[in-house]
């Protein structure tokens, strides 16, 4: 095994099959369900439950049900500690899947890889999961910010030369993380950088600060609702730059859900098709727009099975992917999976799935995504992939087109009808 | 300079909604002494009926009346069912009852329109430096501010709201209907605070959306002094522009640290509020 | 205003010295001078409004005067805190009741004998040292003064429940357990019965052994029994000082404040 | 009626003659089988229940500090979120900066640095009252942990810091845990004394004093504002133990954790417990941990639509909260007290000394 | 007619007041008297309804108070000035007084009334505008008196009106009292401490021990009534 720095204890947790009877596998995970940092987010387990309930209804994977446990933690780290322990000691929990969010979890990766608990498809885009030496358990999920901004960058760098480029980004790792990967290209085109706090959802002043430098293209590494708000801020104040916007907050369901009738009142008529039209963002998933996608089709049969109330976003779509990929692996585990066969599954480097980039996961890495695409919104609210799918490392390294082959959902067949 | 300009009429409105729902406190707060902890939360869910209105019948109007109608009434349930059984009680219990409210109302709008934002449209056209809803909300608050002075301060209902508020036994036995006046402190606040809540809301509406606006209004009306609705606008206008100087200067990171700055400046000088009574004799 | 039998500073224990107090435009106190020896009772009446507790909260650092200035066993008291006084050994009772209603009887008594508390602020903190014994000798203290006031019984009550003249007896205990060098009494006899007021007379005389007393009461019967001086306020000034029977035959004093002979008989 | 006239020594003699334990002691050695008991409970009960028996007692702590604050003093505090903010800080700063310093230091450091901080606030909150105190203290509460967001090289921006405290001596066989929750309430119950001692003492007296009535606390010789602000002090000390025991049992400090939630929360538990009681405190810290527990556990029984599922927990906990503050106006001890009543009735009337 | 019928009236299980009997004919000024604790201010409490009966009746006018709320009562003409005044201190003087007779319907009638209070405590004028926390302690007692005779009552209940007046002042409310009911037929029930003053304008009187009307008299038989005033009166 390769649980180099936790104690003895946890190496023998490791090897065990805790949370797996003979019918059943118990898994969890910590979501913000409730309190500020819902929004947005509170959807992923829904989509996930929708993809375990399809596979435990096709008879589970080799025989065994997935029980799947959602504890919220508000997104407040305390509570996720608490809940997290609670999964792992009383609920006794075979592997954590998809906890979401940086300051949350990643006050639980020290206590998941002491106890040898496998901690799977972390939904957030930092570093820290990619740590194979110290967090052996630990795999993320999503293309981290780094390598995200590679991408950006080199396609700005490549499309706006000359331009005068403003950075909007959180005031977290996801800032400081995606402006690492952009420097990289286009540092010298930068002419303001601006910053959100999530607690604020006045971004007026921001955007007139990117306005008044003059920045003609505008990157933004923003959650979904500050898409929204600088979009409809940017609007206010007459101004129009060429946004780029990271996956985490580009998807155009969810935005256009949220730009639906703005300011359709005293006389102006702005729909959110002309707000979003011409909006640039990078994506490592095939968009919930692309019906013609096999993945997006077989996701939508899901959708209409289980959660037909549910509008279909991308946010539903990464929990049904997550869970998916997750399915994949405990398979791959074999018909007698403990934590560690699990791992071992992760790192094979033999799950494809439905994303367009492939996973990095290998014995030396444990990066989730390791690339992205380019789309633009159309005026109706499709996408158009204008760059294709390119693969690049979190370091310096060049940014090279992916061709790899996907499997299809049939070639998978995680779940039998 | 321009930038300041921006940042000044970008406060102004941002103050103007402050000071609203700080408005709704400051009418509970003169009618009943109490800090109607769950004033975001009657807000809300107005806001969220207003919400479905406006869906079903394409008429923002229509949504707008039904919020107002629903949220006094919603105030005047409140009074009747919660705080009227805690009349003799420390003004805690009416905190916690209030917050328990809150929890509550947050957790059913959950349950109803889900914890996911909803796009909610200002009332009018949002574009331009000091947009048309811009204007709308500034004078919709002023306004509201006055007529609440006036009421307050120069009609005898006002005087026996706060007679009532005061004293509760000695008005009873000056033939005031305490209970009543009580009552209708806590319609009015609510129907002020559901205004708020449509004025604050846009651009997106979810369960937590006002809990920050309530802040800042709870602020806004501590700065200005609570017993003084003139006092909360212009506690509200001067919260708004600070912090959005601070934002627009010192960086989004420094708004809340700035609040409390303001707020310890000014009741360290003084501390009922710029505009609350000051000393009163004690002996 | 030079006033007859007006002792020199430095003989006497409390030195009012040329008070002035407006609030905003109204004058409360014009240019005041009063004196209160060791052991004498020094009676303050005037018609309501006159500025009497208003004298007192100068004294005891509640208001700070325009002009003049308050002398304490000779030296002047310079931006004096309420809170000071108890330890300077003056002692006030408030107009109304002033108890603590989240208190027991005994506890009241007991915040009053802070004065005697030999502990300082830490040991009291950790509980150590001499304060357990300290908290034990206060509440000695505060029973034993309960006692002498015919309330011992009622130690563990709290005031709420009590008839007023007895929370009246109970605020006094709290004053005397301090064992003060000057009290200052405002009203201690409205509320009481005609029989407590007997009772009240008597308590005040005996205390002249130990303190001084400034006394504002409106029963005349009182003030004229318990007094050695006098002194009468009207509209803040002070308008006669004398023995009470000076004072009572006074007739600015009948025109201000007692009104007619006729009207004094039943009206006191 | 008359006056005594020799009155110091009359009275001190007696009193030396009835000496009983000291209350320091008294209260030590209650502490000591308080901490028996809690031994044991974590023997019996497994190693999650542990760690709920370890949040219980740091919250004991906050709680109680805030009683005191607010049920004593009665100066309502919005913001005690931000006190156990600062003592979680300074314990998290510490292991990662000074990593040599044990672990008592570090809480020591902790409460202090909670103390230095409710100094402040006091002094500021002296003057206020009601929902000027009220408002200022929330203030405080959304302000202080925004600092986080302004140093995020030094405090961890907001994602906070984590770290691992060892504080197992190596070669004992205890879990992980269960030797946390020892160490939590050794500490709570310490800290216990203390607040213990003065409620029951002159402090506590003076403190309610003031509360009750200002005006005549200052003429009984108590000084208002320095009274006020020691109170602020001690309450602000228990809130940095509570806020550094918690760090170091879950090893993080994260801005996300001190939210005007947690302050609200602590307040809401003052008053389950019942307003000013001690036992109060440990019961409100009791519901604190349970009551949310109970109402995710019912919502998990329940097979619900997710909106309803997702958001029941709250909605119950709402419930609880307005149901208990309607129905046991002095809250559960309170209630606890008048059941003990209704047991007992004839037995005890003299020294009735409110539960503290 | 005042007419109150064995009156019971209890906190938790103390019994304040029992079976208490008080009759006052309409235009009458009467005393109740007594110890400290002896119940008065109960009396007054339960008649203006701010505390239920346990049992009897109380009737005013023919009309039956017991069981109507405070405000109930305060509208049908009773007017309360409590122990201690009771004025709102973060009113002004000026509200303070228009409390007392908002709910009278004639707005000229409330002016005028007002300015008769004036005139009555011109020292209340002069502070008209200012909080009346500022109030000394006399100055509250006169205004919470002019603001019960503000609604023009026709039942006046005083709790120890003379608290911390002067006697002068004193004498000028016991003068009042007496014109208002040459002039108005005001019924006055009169509770003091002060047994000597309050006879000295009652009808009648009423001594309370305990809960219980010990005696009951003319005023004049009361003050002469040695062994009474020894052993209730105290003086
Ligand atoms: N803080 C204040 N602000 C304004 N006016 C005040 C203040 N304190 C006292 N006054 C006024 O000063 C005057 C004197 O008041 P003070 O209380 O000293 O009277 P007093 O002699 O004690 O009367 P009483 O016998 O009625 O108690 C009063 O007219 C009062 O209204
Ligand atoms: N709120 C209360 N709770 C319990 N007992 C009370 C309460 N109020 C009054 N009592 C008791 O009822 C009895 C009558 O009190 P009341 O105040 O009516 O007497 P009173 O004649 O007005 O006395 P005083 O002359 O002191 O004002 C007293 O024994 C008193 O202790
Ligand atoms: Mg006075
Ligand atoms: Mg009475």
């Amino acid at each position: 095994g390769g649980a180099g720095e936790s104690d003895g204890g946890g190496q023998q947790a490791a090897d065990s099959a805790v949370g797996v009877t003979k019918d059943t596998v118990v898994i969890g995970t910590h979501q913000p369900l409730t309190g500020p940092a819902a929004p947005g987010y509170s959807k992923i387990s829904v989509g996930a439950r929708a993809v375990y309930q399809a596979i435990n209804d096709g008879g589970g994977i080799n025989g065994r049900k997935i029980d799947y446990k959602v504890e919220d933690d508000g997104y407040n780290p305390t509570k996720t500690v608490e809940v997290v322990k609670k999964l792992v000691l009383q609920d006794k929990v075979f592997a954590i899947v998809g906890g979401l969010g940086t300051p949350t979890h990643s006050k639980v990766v020290d206590y998941l890889n002491s106890e040898g608990v496998p901690d799977l498809l972390v939904s957030s885009g930092a570093l820290a999961w990619d740590n194979p030496q110290k967090a052996p358990m630990t795999f993320g999920y999503q293309v981290d910010y780094t390598r995200e901004g590679k991408i950006q960058g080199q396609y700005v760098k490549d499309t706006f030369a000359g331009k005068k480029v403003g950075y909007f980004t959180q005031n977290d790792d996801v800032g400081r993380d995606t402006q690492a990967g952009l420097d990289q290209f286009v540092k010298d085109q930068v002419v303001v950088r601006q910053g959100y706090d999530s607690a604020n959802t006045d971004v007026t002043p921001q955007l007139s600060a990117l306005k008044a430098a003059g920045a003609e293209v505008v990157v933004c590494a923003c959650i979904p609702a500050f898409t929204a708000l600088s979009i409809l801020a940017a609007a206010k104040i007459g101004y129009k730059p060429q946004f780029v916007v990271s996956s985490i907050g580009a998807d155009p369901a969810t935005l256009s859900g949220l730009l639906q009738d703005f300011a359709k009142r005293g006389g102006a008529s702005v729909s959110s098709g002309q707000l979003l039209a011409g909006l640039i963002g990078t994506g490592y998933l095939p968009d919930v727009a692309q019906t013609s996608d096999p993945w997006i089709a077989y996701f939508k049969g899901l959708h209409d099975k289980y959660i037909p109330k549910e509008p279909f976003t991308n946010t539903v779509l990464f929990g049904m992917v997550q869970a998916y990929t997750f399915g994949q692996a405990l398979k791959a585990a074999g018909p007698d999976p403990t934590r560690q066969k699990v791992v071992d599954a992760m790192s094979s480097g033999a799950l494809k799935g439905p994303g367009l980039t492939p996973f990095g996961f290998s014995k030396d890495s444990h990066a989730g995504y390791t690339g992205a695409y380019v789309f633009k919104i159309n005026p109706d609210v499709t996408t158009t992939v204008i760059q294709p799918p390119a693969v690049t490392d979190r370091g310096t390294g060049a940014i090279t087109p992916y061709s790899g082959e996907r499997a299809t959902p049939e070639q998978v067949n995680l779940v039998s009808k | 300079m321009q930038d300041f300009f921006d940042l000044t009429l970008g406060g102004i409105s941002a103050g103007a909604v402050y000071a609203a729902l700080g408005l709704a406190l400051v009418i509970i707060y003169r009618a009943t002494r109490v800090v109607n902890f769950a004033q975001p939360a009657l807000a809300l869910i107005s806001t969220y009926l207003a919400y479905s209105v406006t869906k079903a019948t394409g008429s923002y109007w229509l949504g707008f009346a039904v919020a107002i109608v629903a949220g006094t009434l919603l105030g005047v349930a409140t009074e009747r069912l919660l705080i009227r059984p805690l009349r003799h009680r420390s003004e805690l219990s009416s905190i916690i009852v209030t917050l328990g409210l809150l929890l509550v109302l947050q957790a059913v709008a959950g349950m109803i329109w889900s914890n996911e934002p909803l796009a909610f449209s200002y009332a009018f056209d949002f574009r331009g430096r000091f947009s048309a809803n811009d204007l709308f909300v500034v004078l919709v608050v002023v306004a509201i501010a006055a007529l609440v002075l006036v009421v307050f301060k120069y009609t005898p209902l006002g005087l026996r709201m706060r007679a009532a508020a005061f004293a509760p036994e000695v008005a009873r036995t000056l033939g005031v209907r305490v209970g009543l006046m009580l009552t209708a402190g806590w319609g009015l606040a609510a129907a002020v605070g559901s205004l708020a809540g449509l004025l604050a809301t846009p651009p997106f509406l979810f369960p937590n959306v006002l809990d920050g606006v309530f802040v800042y209004a709870l602020t806004a009306a501590v700065l200005g002094g609570l017993d003084n609705p003139l006092g909360t606008i212009a506690g509200g206008f001067v919260l708004g522009v600070g912090l959005s100087y601070v934002s627009g200067y010192f960086g989004p990171e420094m708004v809340t640290i700035a609040a409390l700055a303001i707020l310890v400046i000014v009741l360290t000088l003084r501390p009922s509020g710029l505009f609350g009574r000051a000393k009163v004799r004690r002996v | 205003m030079a006033l007859l039998g007006e002792a020199q500073p430095g003989e006497d224990l409390l030195v009012v010295d040329g008070l002035t107090v407006r609030f905003g435009g109204l004058t409360a106190l014009h240019d005041v001078h009063l004196s209160v020896g060791a052991g004498t009772v020094v009676g303050v009446i005037g018609p309501n409004g006159a500025g009497k507790t208003t004298l007192f909260n100068v004294v005891c650092g509640f208001v700070r005067p325009q002009a003049g200035r308050v002398l304490w066993r000779g030296s002047p008291l310079v931006r004096h805190r309420p809170e000071h006084l108890a330890r300077l050994g003056i002692v006030r009772t408030l107009q109304g009741l002033g108890l603590f209603p989240g208190l027991t009887v005994l506890e009241n008594v007991m915040a009053g004998a802070g004065r005697h508390a030999r502990t300082g602020a830490f040991p009291a903190l950790v509980g150590a040292g001499r304060s357990a014994r300290d908290e034990a000798e206060l509440a000695g203290r505060a029973r034993e003064t309960l006692g002498e006031l015919g309330i011992a019984d009622l130690a563990g009550r709290l005031p709420g429940v009590l008839p007023y003249g007895v929370r009246k007896r109970v605020a006094l205990a709290r004053a005397l357990v301090a064992e003060p060098d000057l009290l200052l009494l405002d009203e201690p006899a409205s509320g009481l019965s005609a029989s407590e007021l007997v009772e009240l007379s008597t308590l005040i005389l005996s205390l002249r052994r130990h303190m001084a007393v400034v006394l504002v009461e409106h029963h005349m019967d009182l003030v004229m029994e318990v007094c050695d001086r006098v002194v009468v306020l009207n509209f803040g000034e002070v308008i006669a000082a004398g023995s009470p029977a000076e004072i009572q035959a006074d007739p600015r004093v009948a025109e201000a404040y007692l009104g007619d002979p006729a009207e004094e008989a039943s009206g006191a | 009626m008359t006056v005594r006239t020799k009155p110091a020594e009359a009275t001190a003699t007696p009193v030396k003659q009835r000496r009983t334990l000291p209350p320091l002691l008294v209260h030590a050695l209650a502490a000591l089988a308080a901490l028996v008991v809690v031994v044991l409970l974590t023997l019996v009960t497994d190693e999650f229940t542990n760690l709920r028996i370890a949040t219980i007692g740091y919250y004991l702590i906050a709680v109680a500090g805030l009683t005191l604050l607010t049920g004593l003093t009665g100066q309502v505090s919005l913001g005690h979120g931000a006190f156990m903010f600062i003592g979680a800080y300074t314990v998290a700063l510490l292991v990662k900066h000074v990593p040599s310093l044990p672990l008592w230091a570090d809480l020591l450091l902790a409460s202090a640095a909670g103390g230095l901080a409710g100094l402040l606030a006091g002094a500021a909150a002296a003057r206020l009252r009601g929902p000027y105190l009220a408002g200022a203290t929330l203030a405080l509460a959304v302000g202080l942990p925004a600092l986080t967001r302004k140093f995020p090289d030094f405090l961890g921006g907001s994602n906070g810091l984590s770290f691992t405290v060892h504080s197992r001596p190596n070669g004992i066989g205890v879990p992980e845990l269960r030797w946390q929750t020892w160490i939590v309430w050794l500490s709570v119950l310490l800290a216990l004394v203390l607040v213990v001692n003065i409620v029951r003492g002159r402090l506590g007296r003076d403190f309610r004093a003031v509360r009750d009535d200002e005006v005549a606390a200052a003429l009984s010789g108590i000084a208002v504002g320095r009274t006020k602000i020691l109170a602020f002090l001690v309450s602000a000390v228990c809130g940095g133990l509570a806020g550094g025991l918690q760090a170091f049992l879950l090893g993080t400090a994260a801005p996300g954790s001190f939210t005007p939630a947690l302050s609200l929360s602590l307040l809401a538990a003052v008053v389950l417990g019942g307003l000013g009681s001690l036992w109060g405190a440990l019961w409100g810290a009791v519901a604190l941990v349970y009551f949310q527990a109970w109402s995710e556990d019912l919502a998990d029984v329940l097979h619900l639509n997710t909106d309803v599922a997702n958001n029941l927990p709250l909605a119950v906990y709402g419930v609880i909260l307005i149901v208990v503050v309607l129905a046991f106006p002095r809250g559960i001890q309170g209630g606890f007290s008048k059941l003990r009543g209704l047991l007992r009735r004839p037995a005890e009337k003299k020294e009735n000394h409110e539960n503290h | 007619m005042l007419e109150i019928e064995n009156l019971s009236v209890s906190y938790g299980a103390v019994r304040a007041l029992d079976g208490v009997g008080i009759t006052v004919e309409r235009g009458g000024i009467t005393a109740v008297l007594g110890a400290n604790g002896a119940g008065k201010t109960t009396l007054l409490r339960t008649i203006s309804g701010l505390h239920p009966a346990r049992g009897g009746r109380i009737t005013w006018d023919e009309r039956e108070l017991t069981g109507l709320a405070p405000d109930r009562i305060a509208r049908g003409g009773v007017a309360h000035v409590p122990e201690g005044g009771g004025v709102i201190t973060e009113l002004t003087v000026d509200e303070n007084l228009r409390l007392g007779a908002l709910w009278r319907r004639d707005r000229a009638d409330r002016a005028a009334a007002r300015r008769e209070m004036y005139e009555l405590f011109p020292a209340l004028e002069e502070r008209s505008a200012k909080p009346a926390s500022t109030l000394s302690g006399g100055e509250r007692q006169m205004l919470a008196i002019g603001r019960a005779l503000m609604s023009r009552p026709s039942l006046l209940l005083l709790d120890e009106p003379s608290l911390g007046l002067a006697p002068l002042i004193t004498a000028r409310i016991m003068g009042i009292l007496r014109d208002l009911r040459a002039s108005t037929g005001l019924t006055v029930v009169l509770v003091e401490q002060n047994a000597h003053s309050a006879l000295s304008i009652a009808d009648r009187g009423y001594v309370l021990a305990l809960g219980r009307v010990v005696a009951v008299d003319t005023a004049a038989e009361l003050l002469a009534d040695d062994g009474l005033r020894h052993a209730y009166l105290g003086f």
